[in-house]
């Protein structure tokens, strides 16, 4: 059916056109401007959840378009790239709503709210992208659009950050398209096919596929932030709270992750990856920043930096479940995907409000400021708990599948891994927790900005996306099982990746 | 040597000699002399060549009136420009400098 | 009359002669609008040829109805009417900027309208003319237009730039011709047609077509040949700078691939292709790290044209002596570069002025607060430098993914390299523009506005440049016709 | 530039011109023969003699751009800018003034012989062009005829007619089938009317590189 196929770019389109709109608004156009958002988040949202009801029944979204010959233009909602677009539909959502209230009265919103509508548009494309050439296009949009809402404060500081941010992320795009075209040069084709499409070269090949595996792995490992191509992660933290929200969450980390999970499964084909021995070292690297992202959190007082970090540590998590060859690794890891974007934008959520509230920014700010700002510490709370993969959060499916698979996949040196992470983990978010509940309050806050009013301790614009985001985290762990829940979902890509 | 292949000849000498004065030239005036030579070079090089076997071609010929009315063309725009220059600057060379965007002495005003 | 009996190609030289002398009898500064007008019903015009071209090929028109070898002809095959579409895609926004520019800035106002015009018919008459004494006289005509406008301002700099780019472009006509006269006095006819069959290896003309494409590398400023361009460039009126980096030098590239790839084929050395590859990369070099040395914005964007016609001068290696495929993609490659470039090139330019008119300054540590006051125009600057990226989905990366793939797939791996890391080098000086853009500043109101229509223009060519990429195949197939 | 790299360009250019003799040396006679072509068309090309045929007919189009080439010559010179008047001072000196007034209309008449001459001899547009332009000059630097910076409505007229007759039986050749398509029994008359209209125009033009541009000083040419 020609509208079927419609629909992935109309998916695109609804928060493009919204954006390109707002970007010439008047600054003066509150209204107009947030119901542009709101209607396009609301469209986007519709149309996702009338392609999951088709994808589940095996109906195919595909849009093709000829850009050059053998180049095609392709959006694919299969079931791996739905997974990412509802996660990403869901929480840009949420962020809209949040960022409206943390904008409230600041200048340039025109620009932020245009740049933050194109953001999620390259997310949806690199999620629905049926080739190499479809992701590298979204993947590079998605450079552009977040370089702006990284520099948006125009503080030195900000352009210093936006500086590096693109001198690694515009560095990985060229490495990643080199990859992409060595790669099309070899095998005349770069789609994205379920269990991979170069199995077919076989071994002769084999030396030229392990390097372009190398330079496809570091074009999108930076921004995965694998390390060592981590450096611009923490730096990006000068961005306002719900740009960090939307990055470390759902778009540039994701996409990184996003793209691992499709060269592996996709256009290598696992069993081939296998074969070629180029899981294992992937593992490493994937464990080693694991265990770095989470001792450099140790040591950060900001709070924003040590979410930075454990960003960089969880989004490998994702990485490791992929090298782990085995359904069983392979669902551990895709559904941190969506586990740790739902976690991970609640933090931020919060580190937002204590900010914004209160002016808090430091770690030893924040005793007492449970009873001062309860929901959001209880939110706080709950996505740290399930970071730390405390069961039956959200974080604690994961970490037991990505066990169970890396015993399945006989690489049980991970399981330590995992255990050490977790203590890790523990040692920088328990820390927190136990200052925001347990301690008194010291002396007056740093700069209170929104004073308390009754039971609503601060904007409700901000104080809902986060709580509703840690219901969620809550949710997915406790209704796990249940049917199109993330990891019922993922067991359905990990059957059709392993079906023989 | 037929009288057109002289021509011709001569030609290409007097081409590679405005070539060089065209280049080594100082002063704008010299190089806009220089360029008359090399015009006149490529000229006699078409109506000579062409006419090497001894029969007249008008074809080259009529080319060669429509490059001297190109060429005059050109020579009086060059020595405008240098009178222009020369009124501008106080010297009828080209300033070294320009290349590398010197300071606009009026000021950041733009173009 | 039946829309298939009008004949395009004499009316594309004719229409914008007929506007050039109009405006030029109604008197200094008028004719804006029929140059509108013209250019409107130029682009129509070229739409139509290209119709033409793809129901029914290859187009002819023999002037005077005498057809070669005693008359001229005119000929469009594909990739005369790509550089058309490029001209009339570049000319009628510009022409619309112009109209405003010289408004808020009248210095070099007095006669651009004819000028220009002139400067139209005779890139019109470049592409199409398949006749080599013809093509020289376009070449003057376009060359005396390009440095008469480059002059108008009247200011020192620009007269002296003007007087630098004259004796360039003259020279380069000079050798230009030098090769006629011997290609016609050993084949006795200048035809690119009657050539075509009897070009052979000999020593005179060997000569002939090093010196007609040594022409043509000094008027495209190809590296080291490129030190008239910036000063020129850089110093006419903007509207003026966006015609000169986006069509002119466009012009002689193009006849050098014309000559190239067609008469002169059967001369056409793999070691001489990879020098023009290696001054090509050592422009994009060269031009991009002077881009980025620059104090003032407009020095900054003829530098990066410096950088930008390296790019075209690839299609050399990669498209001589290789296998037919990569042969056919790096052409393809090269000339959708030249659209791209032009595109991008004068929305950047475009861009450029209306920032410098309303930050007072082109200094480029002076334009914070543009960002604010102006964000159409810096969007446009910036997506004209995600085009000159080549970042996708925009023209440039069509240009560099065909490129890439020539140069992979014939092993020639350090071109790639170049490819690459001229994007690279171009990302750091379109971003440290942005950056400055960016940048608050302390006194509110120091940027003024401008009128829209110089923003909306800019924006125009730089989307233009954008969606290239994504219906390059468009241009692809009609590049094909009659290649 | 230094002598070194001075006494590189010129052994560069001694090579190009020992390269350009040998390779011109022995060429075998040119395949294509159109001189046997030019004189085959020659009685259907309105004109007598080859050289004019070629320059408004054969190749007419070539000349219309070249007429263009002069026009933007002339347009450049004049968006340069004014300069201020830097001829010296000549005391007024009325035999030679007189002499300059006599000798213009004989040389007009001699431009109206040239461009006559043209159809079936050596002559034409331009030479006659060349003469008017030469009068023109004779008379600025005698006195009688003063500089000009802008062209008004007329002088623009003047100067442009040539160009647009020319352009006008572009245009009209069309109806024929092709642009420059002269209809057989009237290719004499309008080659005539081409040529008339661009001596005219050329002249002015030509005569107008010279005279354009100097600004003139208060109180005239000559204080």
């Amino acid at each position: 059916m020609i509208l079927d196929s419609l629909l992935p770019p109309l998916v695109v389109l609804s928060s493009f056109l919204p954006g390109l709109v707002i970007f010439f608004l008047d600054e003066s156009r509150v209204r107009l401007r947030t119901t542009l958002n709101l209607v396009g988040a609301v469209t986007k949202l519709l149309l996702i959840a009338y392609m999951l009801w088709g994808v589940f029944h095996q109906q195919d979204f595909v849009f093709r378009h000829t850009v050059l010959p053998g180049f095609d233009l392709v959006l694919n909602a299969d079931a791996l790239a739905m997974l990412f677009v509802t996660l990403s539909a869901v929480l840009w959502f949420f962020t809209t709503l949040y960022a409206i209230g943390y904008l409230e009265g600041a200048p340039h919103r025109s620009r932020f709210f245009g740049f933050f509508s194109l953001c999620v548009t390259a997310t949806v494309g690199v999620a629905m992208a049926g080739n190499l050439f479809t992701f590298f296009i979204f993947y590079e949009l998605l450079t552009l659009a977040t370089y702006p809402l990284v520099v948006h404060r125009g503080t030195p500081e900000a352009l210093r950050a936006g500086q590096r941010y693109l001198a690694y992320t515009l560095g990985g795009g060229a490495i990643l398209l080199v990859g992409i075209i060595w790669l099309y040069t070899l095998a005349g084709s770069v789609d994205f096919v379920h269990g991979g499409s170069l199995a077919a070269l076989g071994s002769a090949h084999a030396a030229e596929l392990r390097w372009i595996f190398l330079l496809l792995i570091a074009g999108v490992g930076v921004k995965a932030a694998l390390v060592p191509l981590h450096g611009w992660l923490p730096q990006a933290m000068v961005a306002p709270a719900p740009v960090s929200a939307l990055l470390h969450a759902v778009a540039v980390v994701k996409a990184g992750a996003f793209g691992i999970v499709r060269v592996v499964y996709e256009v290598y084909g696992v069993t081939f990856a296998q074969v070629l021995g180029v899981l294992t070292p992937l593992s490493w690297v994937a464990s080693a920043t694991i265990l770095w992202g989470s001792l450099r959190a140790l040591a950060q007082d900001d709070l924003k930096r040590r979410l930075a970090y454990s960003t960089v540590s969880q989004v490998s998590y994702i990485v490791l479940g992929v090298t782990l060859f085995g359904p069983v690794g392979t669902v551990g890891g895709v559904v941190h995907l969506v586990h740790q974007g739902i976690m991970k934008i609640t933090l931020f959520f919060c580190a937002g409000n204590y900010a914004e509230t209160l002016g808090i920014h430091r770690v030893s700010q924040m005793d007492g400021v449970g009873r001062r700002m309860p929901w959001t510490t209880a939110a706080f709370t709950l996505a740290a708990f399930g970071m730390i993969g405390l069961p039956p959060l959200a974080g604690f499916v994961s970490k037991w599948y990505l066990g169970l698979g890396a015993l399945e996949a006989g690489m049980d040196w991970v399981i330590g891994v995992l255990m050490l992470s977790s203590l890790l983990n523990a040692a920088y978010f328990l820390p927190i927790v136990y200052r925001a509940w347990f301690k008194p309050q010291a002396g007056e806050w740093p700069h209170e900005h929104i004073l308390a009013r009754g039971r609503r301790e601060t904007g409700w614009l901000l104080l809902l996306p986060p709580v509703f985001t840690a219901a969620a985290a809550l949710a997915v762990g406790l209704f796990a099982a249940m049917p199109f829940s993330p990891l019922d979902w993922v067991q359905l890509i990990a059957e059709r990746e392993y079906a023989p | 040597m037929s009288l057109g292949l002289f021509y011709a000849l001569v030609g290409g000498g007097l081409f590679a000699l405005g070539l060089a004065g065209l280049i080594l030239q100082p002063r704008l005036l010299g190089k806009i002399l220089a360029f008359n030579i090399l015009g006149s070079g490529a000229f006699l090089v078409l109506v000579g060549l062409a006419q090497r076997g001894g029969t007249p071609d008008p074809v080259p010929q009529a080319m060669v009136l429509t490059g001297i009315v190109v060429a005059v063309a050109a020579t009086a725009l060059a020595l405008a420009l240098t009178r222009r220059l020369a009124d501008l600057s106080g010297a009828a060379v080209l300033p070294e400098d320009d290349a590398r965007a010197p300071a606009n002495p009026r000021g950041p005003d733009g173009d | 009359m039946a829309i298939e009996s009008v004949a395009p190609l004499p009316w594309l030289v004719l229409l914008p002669l007929a506007w050039a002398t109009l405006s030029f009898l109604l008197g200094p500064s008028r004719g804006a609008g029929i140059a509108i007008v013209g250019l409107l019903l130029q682009a129509g015009l070229v739409l139509l040829l290209a119709w033409q071209l793809t129901t029914m090929g290859t187009q002819h028109h023999a002037v005077g109805g005498w057809g070669a070898p005693l008359g001229i002809d005119l000929v469009a095959d594909g990739l005369s009417v790509v550089m058309l579409l490029m001209t009339a895609a570049v000319a009628l926004p510009v022409a619309i900027y112009a109209r405003a520019w010289f408004v808020a800035k009248p210095a070099g106002a007095a006669w651009f309208w004819p000028l220009s015009g002139f400067l139209v018919a005779a890139l019109n008459g470049l592409f199409l003319s398949a006749d080599l004494f013809n093509i020289y006289v376009t070449l003057e005509l376009l060359g005396l237009a390009a440095v008469g406008l480059t002059a108008a301002t009247g200011e020192r700099r620009a007269v002296a730039a003007a007087m630098r780019y004259l004796l360039a472009t003259l020279l380069g006509s000079g050798a230009y011709l030098m090769g006629v006269a011997l290609v016609y006095g050993t084949y006795g006819s200048v035809s690119l047609a009657v050539l075509g069959g009897l070009v052979e290896s000999l020593p005179v003309v060997m000569l002939a077509a090093g010196l007609m494409v040594a022409g043509m590398l000094l008027k495209t400023a190809l590296f080291p040949l490129h030190f008239w361009l910036p000063p020129a460039h850089g110093g006419a009126a903007t509207p003026v700078s966006a015609l000169l980096s986006a069509l002119v030098i466009k012009a002689s590239f193009y006849l050098a691939l014309r000559l190239w790839f067609g008469v002169f084929e059967p001369l056409a050395a793999v070691s001489a292709a990879q020098v023009l590859g290696a001054l090509g990369a050592a422009a994009v070099f060269w031009g991009s790290v002077q881009a980025l040395l620059q104090a003032r914005l407009k020095m900054l964007v003829a530098y990066s044209t410096v950088a930008q016609v390296g790019y075209l001068f690839l299609v050399f290696p990669l498209a001589t002596g290789t296998p037919a495929e990569a042969a056919a993609g790096a052409w393809q490659g090269g000339v959708l570069q030249a659209v791209a470039h032009a595109l991008a090139k004068a929305a950047m330019f475009a861009a450029a002025g209306a920032m410098i008119l309303g930050a007072g300054s082109d200094r480029i540590d002076r334009l914070g607060g543009v960002g604010a006051r102006l964000p159409l125009a810096l969007f446009a600057f910036g997506l004209a430098g995600i085009v000159l990226m080549g970042l996708p989905p925009t023209g440039g990366f069509a240009t560099k993914w065909l490129l890439l793939m020539a140069a992979l797939e014939t092993g020639q791996w350090w071109w790639a390299a170049v490819l690459v890391g001229g994007g690279l080098l171009a990302a750091a000086y379109v971003f440290r523009v942005l950056l400055a853009a960016f940048a608050p500043v302390p006194e509110q109101g120091r940027v003024t506005g401008v009128a829209r229509s110089l923003e909306w223009t800019a924006f125009a060519l730089a989307t233009a440049g954008v969606l290239l990429g994504l219906f390059a195949a468009h241009v692809v197939t009609l590049l094909d016709v009659g290649a | 530039m230094n002598r070194w790299a001075s006494v590189a360009v010129a052994l560069l250019c001694a090579v190009l011109a020992l390269a350009l003799a040998w390779a011109m040396w022995d060429l075998p006679p040119a395949p294509v023969a159109l001189p046997a072509q030019v004189a085959g068309s020659l009685a259907i090309s309105g004109v007598e003699h080859p050289v004019t045929a070629v320059l408004l007919n054969f190749r007419g189009y070539d000349t219309l751009l070249e007429v263009g080439v002069l026009l933007i010559a002339l347009l450049g010179m004049l968006a340069a800018g004014a300069t201020p008047e830097r001829m010296t001072a000549l005391p007024p000196d009325p035999v030679l003034e007189g002499l300059a007034r006599l000798l213009a209309p004989l040389m007009v008449l001699v431009a109206g012989y040239l461009l006559w001459a043209g159809a079936f001899r050596p002559g034409g547009a331009f030479q006659a062009a060349a003469v008017l332009a030469a009068a023109g000059v004779l008379l600025r630097l005698a006195g009688p005829v003063t500089a000009w910076t802008r062209p008004g409505r007329v002088l623009r007229l003047a100067l442009a007619a040539g160009f647009v007759v020319f352009l006008a039986v572009a245009v009209l050749g069309l109806a024929q089938g092709a642009m420059l398509e002269y209809p057989r029994a009237w290719a004499g008359s309008l080659i005539l009317a081409v040529e008339a209209g661009l001596t005219v125009s050329l002249g002015l033009t030509l005569a107008g590189l010279f005279l354009a541009g100097p600004e003139i000083p208060r109180g005239g040419p000559r204080t």
